[in-house]
Order: structure tokens, then sequence, then C-alpha cells
């Protein structure tokens, strides 16, 4: 089964093509590893993948389906209702001395108050005249096409990539600095919680229910990534180690089966990078397709089943670790011409 | 904070010191009782604030605009002028709902604003809320302000207006809630959000949150809370008092309630207030009649007490921010977000 | 009036107090650009530059002074003291608190403003003429008319300009071309372009940081305190608490134009120039509006140009 | 020796919270005048001058005063009701002046305030608890006034039913109806009414424009400015293509007169400006110069100018000059004669007692003071309707006749 799939998708920023006609699959299961020299675009597929970037061309499939919040019905009616609110708000604010003055002010304080006379001497104030419809008007359309610029910017967002079970991480560590090791990874679970504002805030039990559990469940992967010891210790204070291992922990709060390990070997030394290989097998186990970038060899050959070489925003091999060794191109990419 | 004992069981019991002198300081007389009632008001706008600017780190510069908003909303539905009248508590009910509809609004337009984009579009709802608030004299009666709004009444029990205690109780009272909720909301899924959110929002986003709707409740809330103070305020006082009143200047000094006591801490925020509001309120004042009676006091400008008020107020700002840069109670001095609950057993 | 006419005397207006607030823009936009710090006390710093030009007329002789004599006299002892100021403000009150979260600033900022407002109220108390002999410190002072009041165009002629509208755009035109010049071409303006763009990196490729922050108040400093002078000049009476509205402006221009860029600052300060002649000046009861339509036009253009008018999209790092 | 300490203890605590909190201790042979009045901000210079009319008013008594047989020496607590966060009077501030008066038994008379914004929240505390107070500078009609302002004024700011709050000064729509009988006389025939869109300001130029609008003239355009703004240059191309012979600005020199002023001048318009008593302090002349102002403004003005006194009037003039060696502003003279016409209420009322002092001010008729010889009406207001109108010449302001006789 295929839990990713890159459809010719190009990325450029300006003129700078970042991504260049990039397509492969990633099957479950696997563990894919995508290579290349500095610049060659790793990153940058990694953020159109998660939705930070949308592609400029081409489809990011995740289990057969592009992540992208459709322009469905509902929408195209939430923008119109939010078009005909302002236009009414901008209508009413602009003749509000006058509603008011005709509805409320020309009424006696009696008790019951005529609401029937005073609604009708409202409607009697805003009859139609240039004065009230065209500035209504215009609110209505900056309102509507306000709400549709908005739609239109987060239509494809890396939170809705998350929560089809797409879980990252950076390659310059974005741990939430302030909040404990066991924060970051609650904070991780997000797209598994249902608790409501008001049940946190007024300490319902929905709010105790999900935090008890929520709570063990993070403690276990805290456990997993051999950090039980730090839960309660701010992530910007934990070592460089530490915190990549945390990352990992956060990124697989929400039970994806997808992850995507931006350089997780980054500054460590040969033994860590040996326990890392050992925890991206552990994960491996628990059913979750694994793809990463990473620049150490050793890691890459030692763990991964393929690998994509990426060279100048463009595919130039894919395949087994053996193949990829022998492929002359991928050996001109890394060392230029004159050694191939 | 520093390691020696003594400050450290400051550090750590001031809260508890300060609610139990609250609870008792009426019994010395109703004096000082006026002087903490609108601290407490204070402190409640400042939790809004606090909501927005020191949890979910969007820097607001109109938070007395919502406070303006919760005021007129208050006075509109219970001034005897107007057909409403539905009194003290509804009132504030209405005043909580429009402040945070009213913030729902602001945010939407300004969602995805960068930090200071954020600022000046909030500094600008905030001088839009005032010319409004004048120019719609038919509803707000413009600069009169509208009177008489609904006096602080307790349910079920009936005591004279001039009577102080009462009020003050109940003020605490509802700051107390205030403190709780805010306590509450942070320690929740709701707290963290809004702190991942502060931290790094492109991380929260690739974690499943969705900033825009993250901010969006978070103005709510704050806006809300700002509302109810401004509309205690107005209940205190007897009038919406006038739109200038809710100007930029008031804004920052709700500002500085939460910055000088350190961003994103409820207990930073009721020392800010206390500071700010009480500096003025108490100390400048008791300052300047000192003077006055021992007769520091002259014709020339350089001689009249009052004359430097400005002077104290911005060199104390200024020397408060370079003696504890992160606030009074610095973030870090704060406890985990999420304790370990106790069911929560240990796992290998 | 003909509407050509009419048309024509709201640009100038419109222009002129444009013009003035792009120099105090300038400055903010400068300084945030540097430190990303929202310098409150900018605005008040012009307020005592007008002050000490106050004061520099009132000892040379006030309403008999040549305005060929004051102008040099005022344009080359007001810069000075205002970048002087501005720079002794960020080494007290700013450098020291550098690392500390962006909003602590921005309160000492607010605590600055407060001690030069309350500074500009015990000048106002100076025994001198122009002071009103210092009998009341904090009422406004006026300016002496140096420049007369004849109409350029003649005396019958509908469309009013000044020689003080012309003083303003001869000043300021070239000073803004000046700056662009240094920042764009000089080896100093690189600089700060550079510690503008990541400080750090700065520092390590050998730029001293700190003098660098340090030239920028200077800057500022110098060009709000033309702006307190063509200010004190142009609308012929000052406040010790003129800062705040003149800060403000500028504030909001410099986010309209995006804030950091040059050119962006002063587009928007004309923008907003140009609106306000137009609400004040033509529209009925426009005058009570103004600030909502300025600050509404300012919500709108972020609401679709997020980084301002001319402000590049920032593309965060990831 | 148990009692001794515990009394000893008392007194220490009561010291410590008397200089905490400002509470005086009980002294019996005090009477205490306390004023409320925004002292930090730009009100600051007109205020400094009425404290300095209060205080002479109290040397002229040496600071003592018999009531009733006994000595009381006079205590003054010159109370500032704006913070230095807002620069102008803050409702907090005020409503904490009003507790503290309130609470200390030895205030008898509560002078105050500048803003008439103010006066609507200390005046129902003070009303509950019976205390005086006295106003040397509010204006807006409806807090005396019934059927002119709100139409639940004034009966809302006397939670009591009974009348506590006085002024001396004229209100509103007194000097609305004066201003535009004396436009009138100066030959307007179109009027522009501008506004500060503040209490005051916007109070009065309403009183303007109906009493104009009943005598005749043609009012081309009503407009509310913004009292901060840098200048009126825009604004002065709107009332250019008005055409008006006056423009009448409701408002106050801390809220741009002499701005206004002086872009009128520069602005070519020849327009005469008048504005009401708030323009009548020198902050106008230091604001606008002589030039933009000179036979261009006409002020009205409560009472009659200082230089135009004779009697007790120019004897307070002359002796404020003489100990503060300045001119006194335009609200001095009124603030002197509410501390006069305090002590004199406290002379008639012969025991130190709210209630007495108030119904001997409730009496108050015929007080020949500073101003002139008036009474307090049934509403607490001055009788004295006489106002002086004023223009500027040489720098100075100079009387130029009697209106509203």
């Amino acid at each position: 089964m295929t839990v990713l799939e890159l459809d010719q998708v190009t990325l450029r920023f300006g003129g700078l093509t970042a991504v260049n006609n990039v397509s492969f699959r990633v099957e479950k299961g696997d563990i894919v590893a995508v290579i290349g020299p500095n610049g060659a675009g790793k990153t940058s597929l990694f953020n159109t993948i998660t939705g930070i970037y949308p592609p400029t061309t081409g489809r990011v499939l995740i289990n057969h389906a592009v992540v992208e919040q459709p322009a469905t019905l509902q929408n195209k009616i939430q923008w119109t209702i939010i078009g005909v609110v302002t236009a009414i708000a901008v209508t009413l604010a602009l003749n509000a001395n006058a509603i008011w003055d005709a509805a409320i002010n020309a009424h006696a304080i009696t008790s019951p108050f005529p609401w029937g006379q005073a609604f009708n001497d409202a409607c009697r104030v805003l009859t139609p005249s240039a004065w009230t419809i065209i500035p209504g008007l215009v609110g209505g359309f900056v309102g509507a096409s306000g709400a549709w610029n908005a739609w239109r910017t987060a239509r494809c967002s890396p939170d809705l990539v998350t929560r089809v079970g797409v879980a990252r991480t950076f390659q310059n560590i974005r741990l939430f600095r302030e909040l404990s090791a066991r924060d970051n990874v609650l904070v991780g679970m997000e797209p598994k919680l249902h608790s409501r504002a008001w049940d946190g805030a007024f300490r319902l039990p929905p709010h105790f229910r999900e935090q008890t559990e929520a709570c063990a469940k993070a403690d276990e992967l805290l456990a997993f990534v051999n950090l039980g010891e730090v839960a309660d210790v701010s992530a910007g204070s934990l070592p460089y180690g530490h915190q990549r291992r945390l990352e990992i922990a956060r990124a697989l709060a929400s039970q994806p089966s997808l992850l995507l390990l931006d350089e997780p070997a980054a500054g460590m030394n040969p033994t860590e990078s040996a326990s890392l290989m050992l925890l991206i097998r552990k994960i491996r186990e628990l059913g979750i397709t694994v793809l990463l970038i990473e620049h150490d060899m050793k890691v890459v050959m030692g763990i991964s089943d393929r690998i994509v070489v990426l060279h100048y925003g463009n595919k130039i091999a894919e395949g087994t670790p053996a193949e990829i060794r022998e492929n002359p191109a991928v050996i001109e990419a890394y060392l230029g011409k004159e050694a191939g | 904070m520093s390691d020696h004992p003594t400050i450290k069981i400051i550090a750590r019991f001031w809260p508890h010191a300060l609610l139990a002198i609250v609870l008792v300081l009426p019994l010395f007389g109703d004096a000082i009782a006026t002087k903490l009632t609108p601290i407490m008001v204070f402190a409640i706008v400042g939790l809004g604030l606090n909501v927005v600017a020191g949890f979910t780190g969007l820097l607001n510069l109109g938070a007395a605009a919502f406070m303006a908003i919760g005021a007129y909303t208050f006075a509109i539905c219970t001034v005897p002028i107007y057909p409403f009248q539905i009194g003290f508590w509804p009132g504030l009910g209405v005043a909580i709902m429009v402040g945070a509809v009213a913030g729902t609004i602001l945010a939407l337009p300004a969602m995805r604003l960068r930090g200071d984009y954020l600022a000046i579009v909030t500094l600008g709802f905030g001088e839009i809320i005032t010319d409004v608030l004048k120019n719609l004299d038919a509803i707000t009666k413009g600069t009169q302000g509208l009177n008489p709004v609904a006096a602080p009444e307790i349910p079920f029990v009936t005591y004279s207006i001039s009577a102080y205690k009462p009020t003050y109780y109940l003020y605490l009272a509802l700051l107390l809630v205030a403190i709780l909720l805010c306590h509450n909301m942070r320690k929740s899924r709701l707290g963290r959000q809004w702190i991942a959110v502060r931290d790094d929002e492109l991380a929260a986003r690739s974690m499943g949150i969705s900033p825009a709707r993250t901010k969006l409740i978070a103005f709510a809330i704050g806006s809300g809370l700002c509302a109810f103070g401004g509309a205690m305020f107005a209940s205190l006082n007897g009038t919406s008092i006038e739109p200038s009143f809710y100007d930029f200047q008031q804004s920052v000094v709700i500002l500085c309630i939460v910055i000088v006591g350190g961003m994103g801490n409820v207990k930073g925020v009721i020392l800010g207030a206390l500071i700010m509001v009480g500096f003025n309120s108490i100390i400048l004042v008791n300052l300047t009649e000192w003077m006055t009676r021992n007769g520091w006091t002259g014709n020339n400008v350089l001689a009249t007490p009052s004359n430097w008020k400005f002077m104290i107020f911005g060199l104390a700002l200024i020397l408060m921010m370079r003696l504890r840069p992160q606030g009074l109670i610095p973030a870090q001095d704060v406890e985990p977000v999420t304790q370990k609950p106790a069911t929560a057993g240990a796992t290998p | 009036m003909t509407t050509t006419e009419l048309i024509i005397q709201l640009l100038i207006t419109g222009l002129a107090n444009g013009l003035i607030i792009a120099l105090i823009a300038l400055g903010y936009t400068m300084v945030y650009g540097i430190i990303e710090l929202i310098n409150f006390a900018h605005g008040d710093v012009m307020m005592l530059g007008c002050f000490l030009a106050l004061t520099i007329v009132g000892l040379c002789g006030g309403e008999q002074l040549s305005p060929w004599i004051a102008l040099p006299l005022l344009f080359l002892t007001v810069p000075f003291f205002t970048a002087g100021l501005n720079w002794s403000v960020e080494k007290l009150a700013y450098k020291p608190i550098r690392e500390a979260p962006k909003l602590t600033a921005l309160v000492s900022a607010i605590g600055v403003s407060f001690v030069f407002i309350n500074i500009g109220m015990f000048w106002g108390g100076l025994p001198m003429d122009v002071f009103g002999g210092g009998g009341s410190a904090a009422s406004a002072k006026s300016f002496p008319d140096l420049f007369g009041w004849s109409n350029l165009l003649g005396e019958q002629s509908a469309v009013l300009l000044t020689p003080r509208d012309v003083m303003v755009a001869a000043v300021t035109i070239p000073l803004m071309i000046g700056l662009t010049f240094f920042i764009n071409r000089t080896r100093m303006g690189t600089a700060m372009r550079a510690v503008a763009q990541n400080p750090t990196a700065a520092k390590l490729m050998g730029i001293d940081v700190d003098r660098v922050i340090g030239l920028t108040f200077i800057i500022g400093g110098a060009l709000a305190g033309v702006a307190s002078v063509i200010t004190a000049l142009y609308t012929g009476s000052i406040h010790f608490q003129m800062g705040y509205r003149n800060g403000m402006d500028a504030f909001t221009a410099a986010v309209l134009g995006g804030i950091g860029n040059l050119p962006g600052a002063v587009l928007g300060a004309l923008l907003i120039g140009l609106v306000r002649a137009v609400m004040e000046g033509y529209v009925p009861n426009g005058g009570q509006w103004s600030n909502t339509v300025v600050f509404a036009l300012l919500i709108l253009v972020l609401v679709f140009r997020p980084n301002g008018i001319l402000g590049s999209r920032v593309r965060e790092k990831v | 020796m148990r009692s001794w300490m515990t009394s000893t203890m008392r007194l220490l605590v009561g010291s410590a919270l008397g200089t905490i909190f400002g509470s005086a201790l009980i002294a019996v042979d005090t009477i205490t005048i306390v004023s409320s009045l925004p002292r930090t901000g730009s009100a600051n210079a007109q205020t400094t001058s009425m404290v300095n009319g209060i205080k002479m008013a109290l040397d002229e008594y040496q600071r003592t005063l018999t009531v009733g047989g006994t000595n009381y020496s006079l205590t003054y607590e010159d109370w500032d009701d704006a913070s230095p966060e807002r620069g102008a009077w803050d409702p907090a501030v005020e409503a904490a002046n009003a507790d503290k008066a309130i609470r200390n038994p030895d205030v008898m008379v509560y002078i105050g305030t500048y803003n008439s914004g103010a006066a609507k929240i200390a005046m129902p505390k003070l009303n509950q608890a019976g205390l005086a107070m006295i106003s040397p500078a509010n204006t807006w009609p409806g807090l005396t006034k019934p059927n002119v302002g709100e139409a639940n004024e004034p009966t809302v700011y006397r939670p009591s039913g009974s009348i506590n709050y006085f002024r001396v000064v004229p209100a509103d729509d007194i000097q609305g109806a004066v201003g535009a009988a004396w436009a009138k006389e100066l030959g307007a025939k179109r009027v522009f009414v501008l506004h500060d869109r503040e209490l005051y300001g916007q109070g009065i130029a309403k009183m303007f424009q109906q009493n104009a609008e009943k005598l005749g003239l043609t009012v081309v355009g009503t407009e509310g400015i913004d009292g901060k703004s840098g200048n009126y240059k825009s604004l002065i191309n709107k009332l250019r293509l008005a055409r008006p012979d006056l423009v009448y600005f409701g408002g106050t020199t801390e809220t741009g007169a002499g701005q206004l002023a002086k872009d009128m001048q520069s602005g070519g318009l020849t327009a005469k400006l008048m504005g009401p008593d708030a323009f009548y302090n020198s902050a106008l002349i230091n604001a606008a110069g002589n030039a933009a102002l000179e036979n261009r403004v006409f002020i009205t003005f409560g009472g009659i100018p200082p230089e135009q006194q004779t009697g007790k009037g120019k004897a307070f003039v002359d002796a404020y000059r003489t100990v503060y060696k300045i001119e006194p502003e335009g609200y001095a003279i009124y603030a002197y004669e509410c501390t006069k016409v305090a002590l004199d209420a406290m002379v008639r009322a012969g025991k130190k007692d709210r209630a007495a002092i108030l119904q001997a001010l409730r009496e108050t008729k015929n007080y020949d003071g500073a101003l002139g010889k008036w009474s307090f009406d049934d509403n607490g207001d001055t009788t004295l309707a006489l106002m002086s109108g004023n223009t500027v010449v040489n720098g100075a302001f100079s009387f130029v006749k009697l209106l509203g006789q």
C-alpha cells in the first residue's frame, strides 16, 4: 500500500526552482531516505509534503488523496454568510445613530416597552438609499473576499497534513522551549485530543479523563525514547541529544502513519547515531513508515530500504542502498565529474 | 530567583500573604478598600490581556478598547434611559459576550499578521472604538457618558450603596474566579496550545494545531475578560465614563500591568496591577500630600510635586525593566503547564 | 474654488503633512528594522527637539530673527541634539536589556517617553519670553512666524501655497534621497542592512553591531531633529504632549508601508497625510472620522498584504 | 500597663496606617478643605493658578477660622484627580478622592472638579455623604439644571434627593446664549461651529449653535475636530469652502484653540474666532502668539476679567500679582471665590458640621465677593449671569464689553 506519493512535484520560489518535477512513492512499512548534496532541495521537499509550501505544480498524495481544504459548498456558503453579515453590520453601523434615535430615543421608556413599534421605526429609517446601500455593498464585498483570501492561504496547511497522519521533526530543532518535555509530547498529541476549551477552564470531567490518559501516554512515549527522567524539565534546557529524541517522541505522539525525520543524526557522535538507528527500527516495528533526510551515509545505508537522491531539485536516482552505491549519476553528483 | 531561603519563602508564599491581607484590610476602614477595588478591576483586565499577549504572544495595544466595549455594553443594558435595564448580573454576562464577539471580529482580519503588524492593527482598533463611541452619540451620548449604570449587587443580599465592604468582597470574589479560570485554562489543553503557538507557530502548526483557531479563541477569551473588567469598572463608578478614557494611554497602562509582573503568568499580572495602579493611586498621592504637608512645595514649576509624576512613573518603568528584564516573576520560575497527575503511574 | 483648485489645495496640505510624518516614520522604521523595537520615545525626542528650536530662536531674537539665519542655525544644532539624545537613550535604556524579551524594551521605551514628556513640561517653564515667561509651563507655546503669510501664487489665487509648504518639501525630499543613497551605497549603509537581516551573522562577519545600532539611533534621532524644526516652523506651535500624536501617525505610516522598508515608510506617510487632508479638508464631518478611516485603511491593506504595501514577505526558515 | 500598651500600639498602628494610606489622624481642632483638580498633564497651568487662588483665600484668614466660638486651624489639601499614565483626569482617582474626602471627618468642603466628567463621578458619592461640593470650573448645565442636559439629569447626581453641589461659574447654556448674541452684534451672518468632541466643548458648541439659529444666524457647518491633532491646515480648507465670517470653537486651549487660531491666520482666513471661557488663559496667548489673536479672537468669560475688577476683585488680582509675580489665569478667581464662600458658610453655620455647613451654603444670598454680588439659586447655580466679552490686544487679554445684561 502506498502511504505517500509525489506526482511531478515542482516548487519554485520566484525564479529559483527548489524542487523540479520529482515523483516517487513510499510504501507502507518502509524506511526511505532522501539524500543529496547541500541545497539539493531535500528540506523543501519535506516542506512541500507537510504543507508548509504548497507545490507550485504537481500533487502530493497522502494515502492516495491530496490534503487540501476543498472549496466545498459549505465554504462557499461561509464566504457568502460572512459577506452578508459584514454588509449588514456596515450598514447598521453607519446608520446606527439614526436607527437608535428612531427606535429607542423617540419612545418614552415605559414598561413594557413598545418593541414592535421600535422595530418598525428602525426599519423605516433604513429605507434604501445610496448612503445605506453602497457602503454596505463595499463592506460585504471586502468581508467575503477577505474570508476567501483567508481560506485560500490556509487551504493547504501543515495542521491538516498532520491530522491525516503525517508527523515530522525539524532540521533545526523546533521544540516549544518554554514547555516541559511532557507538555511538548502532549502538544504533539493534539490531533488525538478532543476536550473543549470550557472543559479545561471549568475543570469538567472530560478534561480530567483526557488529561490522565494523555499524560500516561506521553510518559510512555518519553520512556520509549529514553527521556522518562526529564519529563518535567523545560525543553529549552535539555541537552542537544535529548532535544533530538524529544522531537521524535513529540512527532510520534500524533500516532502518525508516516514519520518524516529531517536530519535526525545531525551533530551526533557514532554511538549516538547507532542508538538512533536502533530507535528508527523500533519505530518501524510499531508499523510506522519512515521517510528521512540524512547526510550520515552510515545511517542511511544501514537502515534504509530505499533511497531517493536529489540534485539541484531533480531526482537523479532511486533504488536500494546497494543500487545507489553503484549509481554513476549519484557518484558524480557527490564527488564531481572528474571522480566519476 | 535567588536561592536565599528568605527570598524563596517570599517568592513561594507572597500570593497567600497578599490574599490574607486583602481579606482583612477592609476591617481597618473603607478608605483602603476604595483604593483596592479599582486595582482588582485592572487586575481582571490585565488577566484578559495576559491571555492574548502573555500566553499566546500576540502584542495587543488595544486592550482598553475592549474595556470600553464592556463598559458601554453594560451601560446600555442597564441605564434607565434605555428600555433594556437588565440589571447587574445579566449586564455583566452580555458585556462579556459582546466583548468576546468583538475580539473575534478584530482577530479575524488580524489572524495572519506577524507580531508588530498585529500590534498596530489592535492600536488602530482602539482608536476606531474611541472614535466610534464618540461619534455614535445617539446611543452612547457621546462624551457625556451613560449614567447611572447598575451598581454592583450581591444576589439575595441588600445593602446600602454607600457601604463599600460588600462591593469590595464581591469584586474580590470575581477577581478570584477570573484568576482561577485563567489558571485552569493555562493548565489545560488550551493553555498548551497557546504557549505552543507563542513559542513556535510553525512547529505548532506541524503538530496539528490550527494557529488561527487558537488565536481566535485567545482573542475571544481575552477580550471577554477585558470587557468583563470594563463592565465592572463602569458599575463601580456608576457611569460608563467618557470614550476618551479608554484611549491608547489606557491600553499602555494595561500592557504595562502584564509586562511588569512578568509576561504569561497569572501571579505576575496581579503583582503588576498592584504596582501600576497602586503606584499612582496610593504611593504617588501620598508622596505628594506628604511633600505638600511638609512645605516642600513652591510656585516654581519644579517645586510642585505633581509635576514630577510623569518623571517618577517613567523612571520607575525604566528601572524596573533594567533590574528585572523578564518582569518581576520571570517565566522560568513558573512550573510546567501540565503536572503529572497522581493517577498516572510511572511507566517503566 | 473649482474642483481642480480644490484637489491641488488638498494635495498641497496632504503632502506637506505627509512629508513631515515621513521624516519621523523613517526613524521608527530604521530602528525597528535593526532591533525590532517599537521606539515609543521617538515622537518625544522630536518634541524635545522642538523645544530646543524654540529656545534657540528665543535666544537669538524671537520674531525678529531672519529665516536665512534661523534655518541654518536650527538645522545645524537641533539634529545634533536629538541625535545625541536618541543615542544616549539607546545606550542607557535599551542596550542593557537587548537580550531580554522584546516587550521589555517596549516598556522601557514607554518609560523613556514619560520621562521626556516631563522634561518637556519643565522646559516650557523656562523664564523666557518665547515660553510666555515660564508662568504656565504646561501650555502650548507659539513658535515665531519666521516666514510671513504671503501666498506664493499671488494674493488672488484660490490655492494657497505658503513658503512653509515649499520649505517642507525643499528640506525633506533631498534628505530622503540622501538617506536612500547612504543606506544603499555606502559601507556603513551596507553594514546596517546586514545587521537588519541577521545580527549574528553580521557580527561573525566582523561588523561592530553595537556601533551600527548606535549609528541607527543617531541617524533616526537626527531625522527627528530635522522633523522637529520643520514641524515647529510649519505648524507654528509646540506642546510637551505633541510627541504622542506625531509618533503614532509615524508608526502607523511605517507599518502601512511595510515596517523596516524606507520607501514604504515614506509612501505610508504620504498616504496618511493625503487621507487626513481629504477627510478633514473636504468630507463633511470628516474630521471626526479621519482616525477611523486611516486605521480602517491600515487594516484593509494588511488583510490583503500582511506585510504592508511595500514590505516583502518574510519567509520563515524551516 | 496593659492599657498603656494597647493605646500606644493603637497610636502606632494608626499613625503607620495614616502615613501609608493618607488618612490623617483625627485632630479635633482642624477644618480641612480639599480640592480635587487635574494637577498632572495639560490642564496643569490652569489648575496651578486655581490652587494659588484657594491658598490666597485661606491665607487671608491666616489659616484659622473661628466657628461658633471655637478656633479651628484650616488645613488645605491639594489633591490631584489626574494620573500620570493618563495625563488627564482619571475616573478611578476622582472616585478615590471623593471617597477619601467622605471618610475624613475633618473635610467640610470639597472644591472641584475641573472637568464636568469628573464631577459626574464625585457628585453622587458626595451627595450621599452629605458633603458640600463647590466647583470653580464645571460648566455642563446638566449637572444642576433640569431639562437642559440629558433626560435624567440632574436627579441622577442627587441620590439623597437634596442639593449638595454648587458652582460659582455660570453654566454653558448662559454662556452659549451670550456668545451667540455677541456674535450677531459683531456683525456675523454665517457662522461655522467647531467643537473638540469633549464633554465641555461639545456641550457649549451645541448651546451656541441653538442660540445662534434662534437669533437668525446661518450655521454653515458643524464639525467635531481632533483636539490632539498636530495642525488644522486641512480643516482650514473646509472653512474656506464654507466662507463663514465667524468661527465658533467649543473647545479649550488644551484641545487646540491656539493652534486653530494660528492656522486660521496662516491659512488666510479672515473670519473671526469666538470661544468660551476656556480660551481665557495665558496659555492661549502663549500658544498662538499675538498676531494670530489680536482683534481676531473673541472670548466670552463669566464675570469681570481681572483688569476690569473693582473692589474685592481688584484686590484679589493685585494680591495675586504681588504674591505669585504672574497674572492669574481665568479660573483662579473662581477658585478663590469658592473658598471664600465656603469659609463664609462655615462661619454662618456656627459649628463644624457637614449638614449645617451645607445648609448655610444653600442659604447663601447676596454674597458680596470678588465676582460681585451673587447668590446660589435652588439648583446650586450662581445667579451671576454677567459675562464679559474679551479680545486680545498687544499680547494680553483686553476687555471689550459687558454681555448678558
